[in-house]
């Protein structure tokens, strides 16, 4: 973890309301690795205050550049999208603990929603690096929200849509479901996306008897571990669990999913 | 310059501290800074049993500042003796142990086991935190109650002892007065405002507890008030914080009167302000040619 | 949707109010805004004697809100007859009259005095500026004192009553609880927080008083807590304001529990944020399917 | 009175930190006398909060445009320079009460220092217009702060600087003194500049026994008269008069000089 001060290389528009941002990364800076995140600080002042988090969606070592997708929702995001080539960008990075390699034996089903959408490309190029590349599916509302610029040919993706207007026509999960079922497969599970999804992920997961890796989500203080703001309810003797630190990604079983 | 700061039966190096609650134990920070430059280290509140802390979200962001509402959550006595004391050990800078309850016998014997411990350098005695239900009010919202405790406290340990105050009282120097004569060697002040944010869209308070605790940029003038009058109302040390993100800020709470400040909620935006506000405080002083931290006293009446 | 509300003997034709001390006496915001769709205006504190005010810089911007330290600055009893009055009789929307005074007498001779005005709408009692000396403490922090005010005032009109309460206290429901027993026909809350900035380069504080009352977005989260326990604590009901510079924040308000509310500050900062806030609401209303103001009361417990 | 939502139509620097900002002027809008003022808000959100009060400079009814020169000292004046063409510009406006003609006989001696130089131009190229021009001098510390480019042909004008590096040396009020005694005329003095600048302006005046007009300043909240925040000290039944309404311009003798 290291606090670094570099620059914006650029600042595009992949999907409705998603943009990617890639920004120089110091030779010195540690390399994040999928499921991991940063935090940005938008302006020098009082509002907004907090830093905000935003997962990795990739990182090349040759480049010198790390990247994130970030969707538009509020005063931080918004600001973002102004951010242009060689604005100073203040960071904490890389944060939290990222995802783990896929068992032996098991085909990685990758899962993404929304703003999930960034980590599991990252997650998705580096496995199709590796002797156990995964499927992609990731899943919008409709066709507009599906960043087809940022896919990568390297990667077996399938699209989806809440309402069919472009892929397929389903939730992401219930079309991994199908694939699962299709390719016969002994899956594990990565989800990143809104919470009903992770849960939904979840309970396919022990539904198929498989295991199952989801980056959770909470509003954020320090991002170090030090404020015990962002905890998640986890099963076992600690009753919460901080996403900062003991996350963002967790074995699916360890949360209280209500 | 002289940048020490003398509290009771101690010293701490310099006056800029990180304020309870943001700073953990020190651990989670050394990655990104240098602790032995911390003048003082509040640790995160440590109360007898271990306590899980509120349901979530615990954070919600307000204009120029932030609710939390953790609700004290740490892991005990026991659980700091084994998990917190042998780093505290190794830490280059004064830790003082934050220390909360719900009822006095509580804060009594968060300090009764752990006096014999060297690496603890002090107390700061939380009487304030609007999270935790005590029935109503805070505790340290009634001078009699202050006194009494602060007097049954100092009896356990011969550490200093340093009293934090809520700004969410009719008089708070009643309360500073209270605590100097129970026998605190300084105050503290402020701990957060008790604050609402409602979510409209959900139709339901953000914070599942309701309110919350204020803090940030927007109670700078709340708290530079506080330590203003406090600081005419005792003879002890007080220590200044709430709202501090540079400098400036820190230098307005020494020239109304603290003999220390500490940085709470800016530390989770700018891991080196500490460093920017010691350097700060201490061009200000070449500046003035101030020789230790009483001189910032004489330009306010 | 009946946006009407009733408070003790009068009716409101709609619940955005204008703060008083933000909106002079309605005629120096005549030329921007359309003054009839206002809820009610509340005027400029009046006091029985003319008070020039305090001196200067009476203003400064903190960070996301502003001190001020006006210290009730009026033309007295005589002038408000000859130089308000006449305005008033022609405003087309309820006057409340902000009374103020630093004991019980000056209160009492500004309502026995305009009583029989049939200009004036209803009073807000200004139990709490922070700025007016009344050897220390403000009248409106002890229960005691407020009940008896209240009672006093309440036999010399039978127009609308209102206590406005000052957030600097321990317990505001006791405060609140004292003016409902007191016959009191609603409470306002809240007023400003006492507050300070010191100019670091000037080696002074900014306001010559010193303190100052802090207001604007900064104060929103403890605006809507001290609501929250206050609507919870009385029957009568609460006018609520700190902070409002949107639609979102008068509704945040109206879940908490008030019946009505006021813009302060953001006056100063968009003419038109009346008219925003008061569409805002009826919006809301439309969407939730409300009929009248109490029924935004139903979600929050 | 009016808000009036207008664009930028320009924003330049004139001098070291002074920058003039020209906005459109709709024609419905009641048009700005030398000395008034308008208030803008800098941004959308919270901080900076206030509206900041700026003098106008200038208005040209033909060009439906006004204009304000501001220094660049804290926030809001920072945001500002960063307003470009087309972009939308929040104000009250026309505000306060503007200087008054000279008296008949008087010769118009328009003393400027600092930020004060915006209403000293726009009075000047008033009075050029008339049967009875002024003389213009405006002071600065040293030749980088003077704004040569907004400086008009149509205006005897006169620069004089602290430390002599471009015009004269000496202060403008030390200036005006000795052009008064050298033209021998019986002046009417106009001043807007720092404090100190007015205080000195006044006692000239005094020496002369000439009428004198000072455009005060004073921190704002309202500037509508309503909230009493922006008083000065004066002589007479009331103790304060306030800057936004019966101000900002004073006649000399009517404020308490401390
Ligand atoms: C570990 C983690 C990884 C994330 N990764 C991504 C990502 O890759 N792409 C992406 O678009 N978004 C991501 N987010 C969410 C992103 O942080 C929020 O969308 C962003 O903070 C919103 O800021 P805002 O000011 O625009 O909106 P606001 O109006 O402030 O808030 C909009 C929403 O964001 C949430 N939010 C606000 N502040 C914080 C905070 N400090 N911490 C967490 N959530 C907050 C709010 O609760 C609210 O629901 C991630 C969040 C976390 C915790
Ligand atoms: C009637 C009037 C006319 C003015 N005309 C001009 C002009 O033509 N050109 C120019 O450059 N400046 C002018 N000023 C001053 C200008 O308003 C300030 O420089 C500006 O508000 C500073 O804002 P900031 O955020 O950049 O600085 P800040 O850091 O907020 O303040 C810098 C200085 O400006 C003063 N100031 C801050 N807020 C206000 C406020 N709301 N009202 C008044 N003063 C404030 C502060 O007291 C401080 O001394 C005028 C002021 C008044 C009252
Ligand atoms: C997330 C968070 C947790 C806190 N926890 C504690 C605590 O355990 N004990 C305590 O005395 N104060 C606690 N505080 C209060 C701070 O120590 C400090 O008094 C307050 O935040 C004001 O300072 P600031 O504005 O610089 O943050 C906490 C504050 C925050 C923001
Ligand atoms: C400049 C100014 C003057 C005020 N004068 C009065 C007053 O005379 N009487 C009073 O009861 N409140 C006065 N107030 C307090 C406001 O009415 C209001 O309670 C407070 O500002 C909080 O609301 P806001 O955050 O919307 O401004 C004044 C506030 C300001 C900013
Ligand atoms: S954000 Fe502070 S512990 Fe995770
Ligand atoms: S700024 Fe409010 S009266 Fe002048």
């Amino acid at each position: 973890m290291a606090h670094i001060v570099t620059s914006v290389l650029e600042n595009r528009p992949v999907a409705q309301d998603y943009y990617e941002l890639r920004m120089a990364w110091p030779s010195w800076a540690p390399a994040p690795q999928p499921g991991q995140f940063l935090t940005l600080r938008t302006v020098d002042g009082p509002v907004p205050l907090l830093r905000r988090p935003f997962a990795f969606s990739g990182f090349d070592r040759a480049d010198s550049a790390a990247s994130i997708i970030y969707q538009r929702r509020g005063h931080a995001t918004t600001l973002m999208t102004a951010k242009r080539p060689f604005d100073p960008f203040d960071i904490l990075a890389p944060l939290g603990n990222g995802f783990p390699d896929p068992k032996s034996g098991r085909r990685p089903i990758l899962i993404a929603g929304g703003i999930g959408m960034g980590p599991m490309l990252f997650l998705a190029e580096r496995l199709a690096q590796t002797p156990y590349p995964g499927i992609l599916i990731i899943g919008a509302r409709s066709a507009q929200y599906l960043p087809r610029v940022v896919l990568s040919r390297s990667v077996q993706t399938i699209l989806c849509t809440d309402d069919g207007s472009a892929g397929r026509k389903g939730t992401a999960v219930d079309i991994a479901r199908e694939e699962i079922r299709q390719e016969g497969c002994a899956p594990e599970l990565y989800l990143c996306g809104p919470h009903g999804m992770l849960a939904a992920g979840h309970a396919l997961a022990e539904e198929l008897d498989a295991p199952s890796w989801v980056a959770m989500e909470q509003t954020m203080g320090c991002a170090v571990g030090a404020c015990m703001g962002c905890v998640v309810r986890v099963h076992g003797g600690e009753e919460y669990a901080r996403v900062c630190m003991e996350g963002p990604v967790f074995d699916s079983r360890t949360i209280i999913w209500t | 310059m002289d940048l020490s700061v003398r509290i009771g039966s101690g010293t701490l190096p310099n006056p800029v501290g990180v304020a309870s609650g943001t700073f953990g134990y020190g651990s989670e920070y050394e990655k990104l800074i240098d602790l032995s430059i911390i003048g003082a280290l509040y640790t995160k509140a440590v109360t007898p049993e271990p306590r899980p802390g509120n349901a979530t979200p615990r954070i919600i962001e307000t204009a120029a500042g932030m609710l939390n509402s953790i609700g004290l959550a740490n892991n005990g006595l026991a659980g700091f003796k084994t998990a917190k004391i042998p780093y505290l050990r190794t830490l280059p800078c004064p830790a003082v142990v934050n220390v909360a309850g719900s009822k006095g016998d509580d804060y009594a014997k968060v300090i009764e086991e752990l006096a014999g411990e060297d690496c603890i350098w002090g107390w700061e005695v939380n009487l304030s935190c609007p999270n935790v239900k005590t029935g109503g009010l805070a505790l340290g919202t009634d001078p009699t109650e202050v006194e009494q405790l602060t007097s049954r406290l100092r009896k356990l340990s011969s550490k200093p002892l340093i009293i934090k105050l809520t700004p969410n009282v009719t008089d708070i120097t009643a309360i500073a007065r209270a605590a100097e004569s129970g026998g605190a060697d300084a105050v503290s002040c402020i701990n957060t405002l008790v604050g609402m944010v409602i979510d409209t869209k959900a139709l339901r308070p953000v914070l599942p507890g309701k309110t919350g605790g204020l803090s940030g940029p927007a109670i700078l003038p709340v708290g530079l008030a506080a330590v203003y009058r406090v600081a005419r109302a005792v003879t002890i040390p007080v220590v200044g914080l709430g709202g501090i993100t540079e400098a400036d800020h820190a230098i307005q709470y020494l020239l109304a009167g603290a003999h220390a400040i500490q940085i709470g909620t800016a530390n989770f935006i700018d891991p080196t302000v500490h460093q920017k506000v010691l350097d700060g405080i201490q061009a200000f002083a070449v500046l003035h040619n101030l020789q230790s931290i009483p001189d910032f006293h004489q330009f306010i009446e």
